[in-house]
């Protein structure tokens, strides 16, 4: 049995969600129940990343890894795992490619293959306490800029690492300081973006709650760089539990003098404060997040000027989101010349993508960047769920564009994905399988962005509801072969025409299924089908009589309540398609294969 | 006793006062403002606008402007238990509309309204981020994953 | 001031440093559509409608909020230009009622002239269209939110000139809609009916309730004149048909002005025709005011006032001027009072 | 004014003081908000809660009549901050050491006693128009229309002086004209002791210059201003009158006394465009021309001279009110040959030396501001740049003085009186949009004092002054403070005037229209 053992409980918000929270209750009432408080600390860390399988735990040293644990889990771990050193099998992962179970870290794909630059700190240690992040290393970047360094020397520093900002396009982060540096003002801004509005991407907010003194340390360096002396902290009121972790982490960094004036006594000042959003995706983009801190609606203004030239109340400004901020710190400790040697040669350095969809492993992942996509969705994902057959990969949220099998070996980073049609943006990763269909993801991406459009300039504004009415006929079966080249049109016409970056993507998710699935609206045109079963409009289920044996589970099941039929008078079961919305439920219930679909 | 009654003042407006003292002279006052409004009040009355409008001269329609942009404002009172249905893109590809349909049909309302009697208001958003759990929703801020619309009703039961 | 010289459209011209590339086409008679920019107010780039082609620029820039540089070659009417104003055209026209027959804006219409010039038709999107209700609560103004197009300019006209801020978007997106506060009907809203925004307005969202029916804009001829309400001065565009004054519209040229008025100087012309004018002269007979001819009437007044001064002296008459006639009016009475009459007795109003 | 009205949206501190620009002049009302939006201050000075009072970084809620001791005050504060400008006052100004020793006894302290307005206030508002770059003084007829209303002007006179806040681009002191040509009346010379551009009546070597163009000799005495006008008439000395656009029966203060008076005339003649209430008196009313029907000038309150063009015919049988005097002079034997009203400029150019440059064709659409002393002159854009007219600019010590009516036990309100946005004196009655848009007086009362009278929110009272009643709808608001009631002069219903106080300045013979004593009663 090992000494000193720690308990890392996730209580990100994907784990809470699932229950975490009263476990850490539960297990500290356990261990002093069993009376190991002297040897076992249990902590609650930001989110570990592996989402699917929460809540989860790890037992340090040994890097065991606990998946899917409730309360009633806990008293067996604690005698089993802690006073045994034995582990308790139910609760470990079990490989999809093995049907094993795997209890080491090492061991398990999920983690091993990954690298964790940004993620070094989450799920590891307890956001909540600034000793946690300065006992590894935390705030040692800053005292290094500021003690040795000038910031022009810290700029080419960051210059040099090749970093690129992790928002979205891909700018190289320290020439975009220089911008902002050389604007002469007698006041400057920086800001951390995270508005991370990109349905399917939570990796921002993870690392805010995971690990927030990463990203004040990340801006402190920024503003010595810059010249900036005030900042703010741009987060969605959505994400409560990141704000109020990096509320604690403001503070206390204050408290230990990282924050406020003349820093480390070196004369350097820099005030932080956290402004929420309200609830728009468009203020991710830079001028609308300034027009929202300035309290207008969030409406994107014509570039140029850009912020570095003028930007919040008209000074100079640098944005950059957090993954970029968090980047900065381990850039600053160890190096340019350590940071660049992963990557590509023009992508640099890590990307944190947010697996999600029909893959068995869901969660957040942080791999070197030229990563090929097989390899994040096959040895880290695990594959696809159920067996099922791989069909796309929506990569870059509804900016982005879907890419098919043939591109799996595509190695990930900025400049190949844009070349096919894809854009890494905030690293979203949703896996589609044959039961998903490439025309409703258009409509649902469209359907997003004319929700999310701000209404300002004519073609996103119009032009998306366009498109999104035009996808949504094709769905239904009413759709025109000519709607295709309309489609086409419009969506060449708004990328060109659209005011920001919100309108000029969002036919990104048109094109790219125009061009890989074409085959897929056509069906939906000529044969009224949809390959996918997926577009209700398109299918109907019924009840075969002959199979049915009247069981009656599918009428139970029916959240509709549009099945009916009885077994006493011998009334087969017939489903009521007038109220029927097609959720599939039946079929997924009925044991006989009675139900089929058309 | 007449008297008493002139003395007795809104509670309500009490704490908007000091929301509005505390934000007043910051750069760009405005969200802060709303969102502590709306966290007296629950909603963003009309009289409440005003007032904003006067204490920070800022005009109304600005403000009325700001309230409709933002998703987090709401005009009208909300009912006793709030239903976010996330429809983030993982949610949607693991059948995140079939839970909203379920869902409007059980409550007879869309996207944005209240039922009559009350008790539930219904909003379809954008990803809560608990992506993993894939569908999910949450009802006054408890998430409930891995959902199924058979699962519905028996949820929406717990709550009065 | 340095200048700098561009291509447009193969054609080297030469502008001033610090003009947009839509000023610059607009000085060398190079045609642009626009709808959303207006000179008299800030540029919000927001119709893309004065998109064109710049070499090296990604995408097709809105040349109204784009500034020359050396050397810059811009195209505006290449196939790729047109086709993008064009499907711009058809998406506004999608979501635009097309009772352009009995609109008061025919004729004046931005968006039938470039739906005309760029031949749309539409019918290429067929969908959603805004339905929104009518304003017609007040006496000036006609307010139909569906004719809207949201190039914004009312909102800035009621802001950067007017400093009221009564008009602002609200909702986002294909919901956006301009309007008051709450979207209510103007007259109860704060507004003072100033019909700042009605000036700007390109489409038939805003337009004059009162000159409703009266005219077309190539019926009416237009005349520069003095606003005879307060001491600002304001000047503006009488529109007279058939010898008609039908309403006002304002004159962005003018000095003190500009486009901008108040309700009285916009609206209140239709004192021109009360009930209440006298068209007659009046004398009063058996303690009655009676129609007379002028020639009676004048050799009334001169007899009376001559017998007056013949009898009391001069300085028994007195004048009142007016500080609502004319300088030239106001010279003529006191030189009618010294020179003919003789005496100084001539005042007017002059201290309210 | 002494500055122009695009100067405005550059001026950086203002100090509106009697006026609301954005009901009275809601042009210039909407330039000042402009300027507020670039960021200058903004001081209002004001017993009523105006729009701009909304906007001020400074309201001073002063008691009617008290502006002297808020401007002694100010100055009192500026000097002893010493933000005065010295070297304009050693270079342009004399007699400066009479007003410092006059201000001394206006304390912060003593001032917030007579004007109810805070101290802090006070020496903020000081300190805004002092020290800006640019400031400029705004008023209008809450300065000039009481019993000390030129004294109220030179104590401005005095601040501007202070603080060299003249003789610049968007700095100076500007009185905002009422009427739309109330300036162009006075420039022509419709005033009784001076002939066309302010040359004096009294002064031989004028008299004879016009003696000389006119060929007739000319009374070399100034003649009647308004207010003697009527007293003349009861008393006989005045037996005929001549009244052209204008409607003093409702517009002049004590409207029953000026009724007394015209009653009493032997002849009136009204030329008019509507049948006023005066022309409801005449002996002869002539149907005049409105402004679309005839050409000729209006000089605005920026002395700007522009062209009033005819767009239409005279309706009916009317004639233009140039027209009719050519007429009658003819008739009375002094033939007026005018071919139109460019000539009749023409020897306007000839006898008033600051239009010596301006003829119709010059002014085009643009307008020329006088002094335009010849041809070639462009006009003239602010005035006192350099030089005062009189060389040195004269400091005068002023003293406080109290309205000549002020609330009492029998008559405890106070009755102020303006004008409101959407009407223009009593003639916008007659559009009829305008008219239905705002059809009614609306006579403001504090909450508190409704109460009190036990009065609602659109009910109609009645308000008496010693000389006259009338009957009102009341708006309870704010605006007003306690003890104040105020009301237009608007409204042919609600005729104002016959409340107000026939009272009026020493100097200008100006009404004292701002202030004086009324009751309130409910009408059961």
């Amino acid at each position: 049995m090992a000494e000193n053992q720690r308990i890392l409980v996730c209580a990100g918000t994907g784990c809470a969600s699932s229950g975490a929270l009263p476990i850490i209750d539960i297990l500290n009432d356990e261990i002093k129940r069993q009376g190991l408080e002297e040897t076992v600390t249990v902590v609650g860390t930001g989110c570990q990343g592996f989402c699917e399988k929460g809540p989860t735990l790890v037992i340090e040293p040994q890097q065991i890894l606990y998946t899917r644990v409730t309360g009633e889990d806990v008293a067996e771990i604690v005698s089993q795992e802690l006073v045994k050193g034995e582990r308790v099998e139910r609760l470990l992962l079990v490989d999809q490619a093995t049907q094993k179970p795997v209890s080491s870290m090492a061991d398990i794909r999920f983690f091993s293959k990954q690298h964790r630059i940004v993620l070094h700190n989450c799920g590891v240690i307890d956001p909540k306490k600034i000793e946690d992040y300065t006992a590894r290393d935390g705030y040692k970047g800053i005292e290094k800029a500021l003690k040795g360094m000038s910031p022009e020397e810290v700029m080419e520093e960051v210059k040099k690492s090749g970093l690129r900002g992790r928002g979205g396009a891909g700018f190289p982060t320290g020439v975009k300081w220089g911008f902002c540096r050389s604007t002469p003002s007698d006041k400057k801004y920086i800001i951390c973006n995270a508005d991370e509005g990109d349905p399917g991407a939570f990796m921002d907010r993870s690392v805010l709650e995971g690990d927030p003194h990463s990203v004040i340390e990340g801006m402190l360096i920024g503003a010595y760089a810059i010249g900036a002396d005030e900042g703010y902290v741009y987060c969605r009121a959505e994400y409560p539990l990141a704000i109020k972790n990096l509320g604690i982490a403001i503070k206390q960094a204050k408290e230990a003098g990282y924050l406020g004036d003349n820093i480390l006594g070196s004369g350097f000042n820099f005030h932080l404060k956290i402004f929420e959003g309200a609830g728009a995706f468009v203020c991710g983009e830079e001028t609308a997040l300034m027009a929202s801190i300035e309290g207008k609606r969030g409406m994107p203004r014509v570039r140029p000027p850009f912020p570095a030239v003028s930007g919040l109340w008209g000074k100079p400004t640098n944005i950059n989101n957090v993954e970029t901020w968090s980047n900065i710190p381990h850039i600053l400790r160890n190096g340019a010349d350590w940071y660049s040697q992963f990557g590509t040669e023009k992508s640099k350095g890590t990307k944190i993508f947010a697996l999600t969809g029909k893959v068995n492993n869901t969660g957040l992942v942080e791999v070197p960047m030229g990563t090929t996509l097989r390899e994040i969705i096959f040895d880290i994902g695990d594959g696809i769920q159920g067996g099922k057959k791989f069909k796309a990969v929506q990569i870059g949220g509804p900016s982005g564009g879907c890419l098919p099998e043939d591109m799996l070996d595509l190695a990930v980073d900025y400049d190949t994905l844009t070349q096919a049609g894809a854009m890494v943006g905030s690293g979203g990763l949703v896996i589609m399988d044959e039961t998903t269909c490439m025309v409703d993801i258009a409509r649902y991406f469209l359907n997003f962005s004319k929700k999310e459009s701000c209404g300002k300039c004519t073609p996103c504004r119009e032009g998306t509801t366009r498109m999104y009415e035009i996808l949504d006929r094709i769905t239904k079966g009413e759709g025109k072969e000519e709607d295709l080249d309309t489609l086409e049109n419009l969506a060449i016409t708004i990328k060109e025409t659209s005011l920001c970056g919100l309108g000029q993507f969002a036919p990104s998710p048109i094109l790219a299924t125009l061009k890989y699935f074409r085959h897929e609206y056509l069906a939906h045109i000529h044969d009224h089908k949809c390959p996918a079963h997926n577009c209700t409009a398109l299918l109907s289920y019924s009840i075969d009589t002959e199979k049915c044996k009247m069981c009656s589970l599918c009428a139970k099941n029916c959240p509709t309540n549009c099945i009916s039929g009885d077994k006493k008078t011998n009334t087969p079961y017939v489903i009521d398609v007038e109220n029927c919305i097609k959720c599939g439920t039946c079929m997924d219930k009925c044991k006989f294969g009675a139900v089929s679909r058309a | 006793m007449s008297t008493a009654c002139e003395e007795l003042v809104d509670p309500k407006q009490i704490k908007l006062d000091e929301i509005i003292n505390k934000h007043r002279y910051d750069n760009g006052p405005l969200i802060p403002i709303l969102q502590g409004a709306q966290e007296v009040y629950g909603y963003l009355p009309a009289h409440v606008i005003k007032h904003i409008s006067k204490a920070i001269r800022i005009p109304v329609a600005r403000i009325y402007g700001v309230v409709t942009f933002y998703a987090q404002f709401r005009l009208t009172p909300v009912g006793r238990n709030l239903i976010n249905i996330c429809l983030g893109t993982a949610c949607h590809v693991r059948g995140g509309a079939k839970v909203v349909e379920t869902i409007e049909k059980e409550l007879k309302i869309k996207d944005g309204a209240t039922t009559e009697d009350g008790r539930f208001t219904l909003e379809v958003v954008a990803c809560i981020g608990a992506c993993g759990l894939a569908p999910v929703i949450s009802i006054n801020n408890e998430v409930h994953g891995r959902l199924s619309p058979d699962k519905i009703a028996g949820i929406l039961a717990k709550y009065e | 001031m340095e200048w700098l010289t561009l291509t447009i459209d193969g054609r080297e011209v030469s502008v001033p440093k610090g003009t947009t590339v839509l000023d610059a086409c607009r000085m060398n008679n190079i045609p642009i559509p626009t709808l959303c920019h207006a000179p008299e107010l800030t540029s919000a780039g927001a119709c893309r409608l004065c998109v064109v082609q710049i070499e090296g620029m990604r995408n097709l820039p809105p040349s109204c909020v784009t500034q020359v540089a050396q050397g810059m070659k811009v195209e505006t009417q290449n196939p790729k230009v047109r086709n993008a104003r064009k499907t711009i055209l058809e998406l506004l026209v999608a979501n635009h009622p097309l009772d352009c027959m009995t609109c008061q804006k025919m004729g004046d219409c931005s968006l039938a002239e470039y739906a005309y010039d760029y031949g749309v038709t539409g019918t290429v999107y067929q969908g959603e269209k805004r339905c929104l209700p009518i304003d017609d609560g007040n006496p000036f103004i006609l307010r139909d939110p569906n004719k809207c197009i949201l190039c914004g300019k009312c909102i800035k006209a009621c802001t950067e000139i007017q400093g009221k801020s009564i008009l602002d978007f609200s909702f986002r997106g294909f919901d956006t809609q301009v309007g008051p506060a709450f979207n209510l009907p103007y007259n109860e809203s704060d507004c003072d009916f100033c019909g700042s925004c009605v000036s700007v307005c390109p489409v038939g969202a805003l337009t004059e309730k009162q000159m409703a029916g009266k005219g077309r804009p190539w019926e009416v001829s237009k005349v520069q004149t003095t606003c005879p309400f307060c001491g600002v001065g304001c000047n503006f565009d009488l529109n007279v048909k058939d010898g008609k004054v039908i309403g006002v519209t304002s004159n962005p040229e003018v000095p003190v002005n500009g486009k901008a008025l108040c309700v009285k100087g916009r609206f209140g012309m239709d004192m021109i025709y009360s009930d209440n004018r006298i068209t007659t002269p009046l004398i009063r007979k058996n303690g009655e005011l009676v129609p007379a001819e002028w020639d009676e009437a004048l050799d009334l007044v001169a007899t009376k006032l001559g017998e007056i001064k013949k009898t009391y002296g001069p300085n028994s008459i007195a004048a009142l001027s007016s500080a609502h006639c004319t300088n030239e009016e106001n010279y003529l009475m006191q030189k009618f009072m010294r020179a003919v009459i003789g005496t100084n007795n001539v005042d007017h109003c002059a201290r309210t | 004014m002494t500055n122009s009205i695009n100067e405005i949206p550059n001026v950086k501190a203002m100090f509106v003081i009697g006026s609301n620009p954005t009901e009275a002049h809601p042009v210039i009302g909407t330039k000042m908000k402009q300027a507020l939006a670039k960021g200058a201050k903004l001081i209002v000075a004001d017993p009523r809660c105006i729009d701009l009072a909304e906007h001020a970084d400074v309201w001073l809620r002063l008691r009617p009549g008290t502006d002297i001791a808020l401007i002694n005050g100010i100055m009192n504060i500026i000097l002893a901050n010493e933000w005065e400008n010295k070297e304009f006052i050693a270079e342009r100004t004399e007699g400066f050491e009479k007003v410092r020793e006059a201000v001394q006894q206006y304390t912060p302290e003593v001032v917030s006693k007579i004007t109810g307005v805070p101290v802090e206030q006070l020496q903020e508002a000081a300190k805004i128009y002092a020290t800006a770059e640019r400031a400029s003084i705004f008023y209008t007829l809450g300065i000039t229309e009481h019993t000390c209303g030129t004294d109220n002007v030179m104590s401005l006179a005095n601040l501007a002086m202070l603080t060299g806040n003249i003789g610049k681009e968007s700095s100076g002191v500007n009185p905002m004209r009422g009427q739309n040509n109330v300036q162009g009346a006075c420039d022509m010379g419709a005033l009784p002791n001076v002939y066309p551009g302010y040359q004096q009546v009294a002064s031989p070597e004028v008299r004879a210059k016009f003696e000389a163009a006119w060929g007739v000799p000319l009374d070399p005495n100034p003649g009647f201003m308004i207010p003697d006008m009527f007293g003349a008439a009861v008393s006989k000395d005045l037996r005929a009158l001549y009244v052209m656009g204008e409607d003093p029966v409702i517009t002049d203060a004590d409207a029953n006394h000026v009724r007394k008076g015209l009653e009493a005339l032997d002849f009136l003649v009204v030329q008019e465009i509507f049948l006023s209430e005066t022309a409801k008196l005449a002996d002869v009313v002539l149907p005049g021309a409105s402004f679309a029907e005839k050409t000729g000038t209006f000089t605005n309150t920026e002395r700007r001279v522009q062209m009033v063009n005819q767009a239409i015919k005279p309706i009916g049988n009317a004639k233009t009110d140039g027209e009719i005097i050519c007429e009658l002079a003819t008739r009375m034997g002094y033939p007026f040959n005018y071919e139109s009203s460019a000539e009749v400029m023409q020897e306007i150019s000839k006898l008033a030396p600051q239009f010596g440059g301006i003829t119709h064709e010059r002014l085009g659409t643009q307008g020329l501001q006088w002094p335009v002393p010849h041809a070639e002159h462009p006009g003239t854009k602010f005035l006192h740049e350099g030089k005062f007219n009189r060389g040195k600019g004269l400091f005068m010590a002023i003293e406080n003085q109290l309205p000549a009516e002020m609330p009492d036990e029998e008559y405890p309100f106070l009755l102020n009186t303006g004008r409101k946005l959407s009407h223009y004196n009593v003639f916008t009655q007659h559009s009829p949009s305008l008219g239905d848009h705002s059809p009614e007086e609306l006579a403001e009362v504090n909450p508190s004092d409704a109460k009190k009278l036990g009065i609602e929110d659109g009910e109609v009272v009645q308000v008496a002054s010693r000389r006259g009643e009338l009957k009102t709808k009341v708006k309870v608001t704010e605006r007003v403070p306690e003890g104040m009631v105020f009301m237009t002069l608007h409204y042919f219903d609600s005729p104002t005037n016959v409340l107000t106080n026939g009272a009026y300045d020493k100097v200008t013979k100006t009404y004292e229209y701002k202030v004086c004593g009324v009751k309130i009663s409910k009408i059961n």
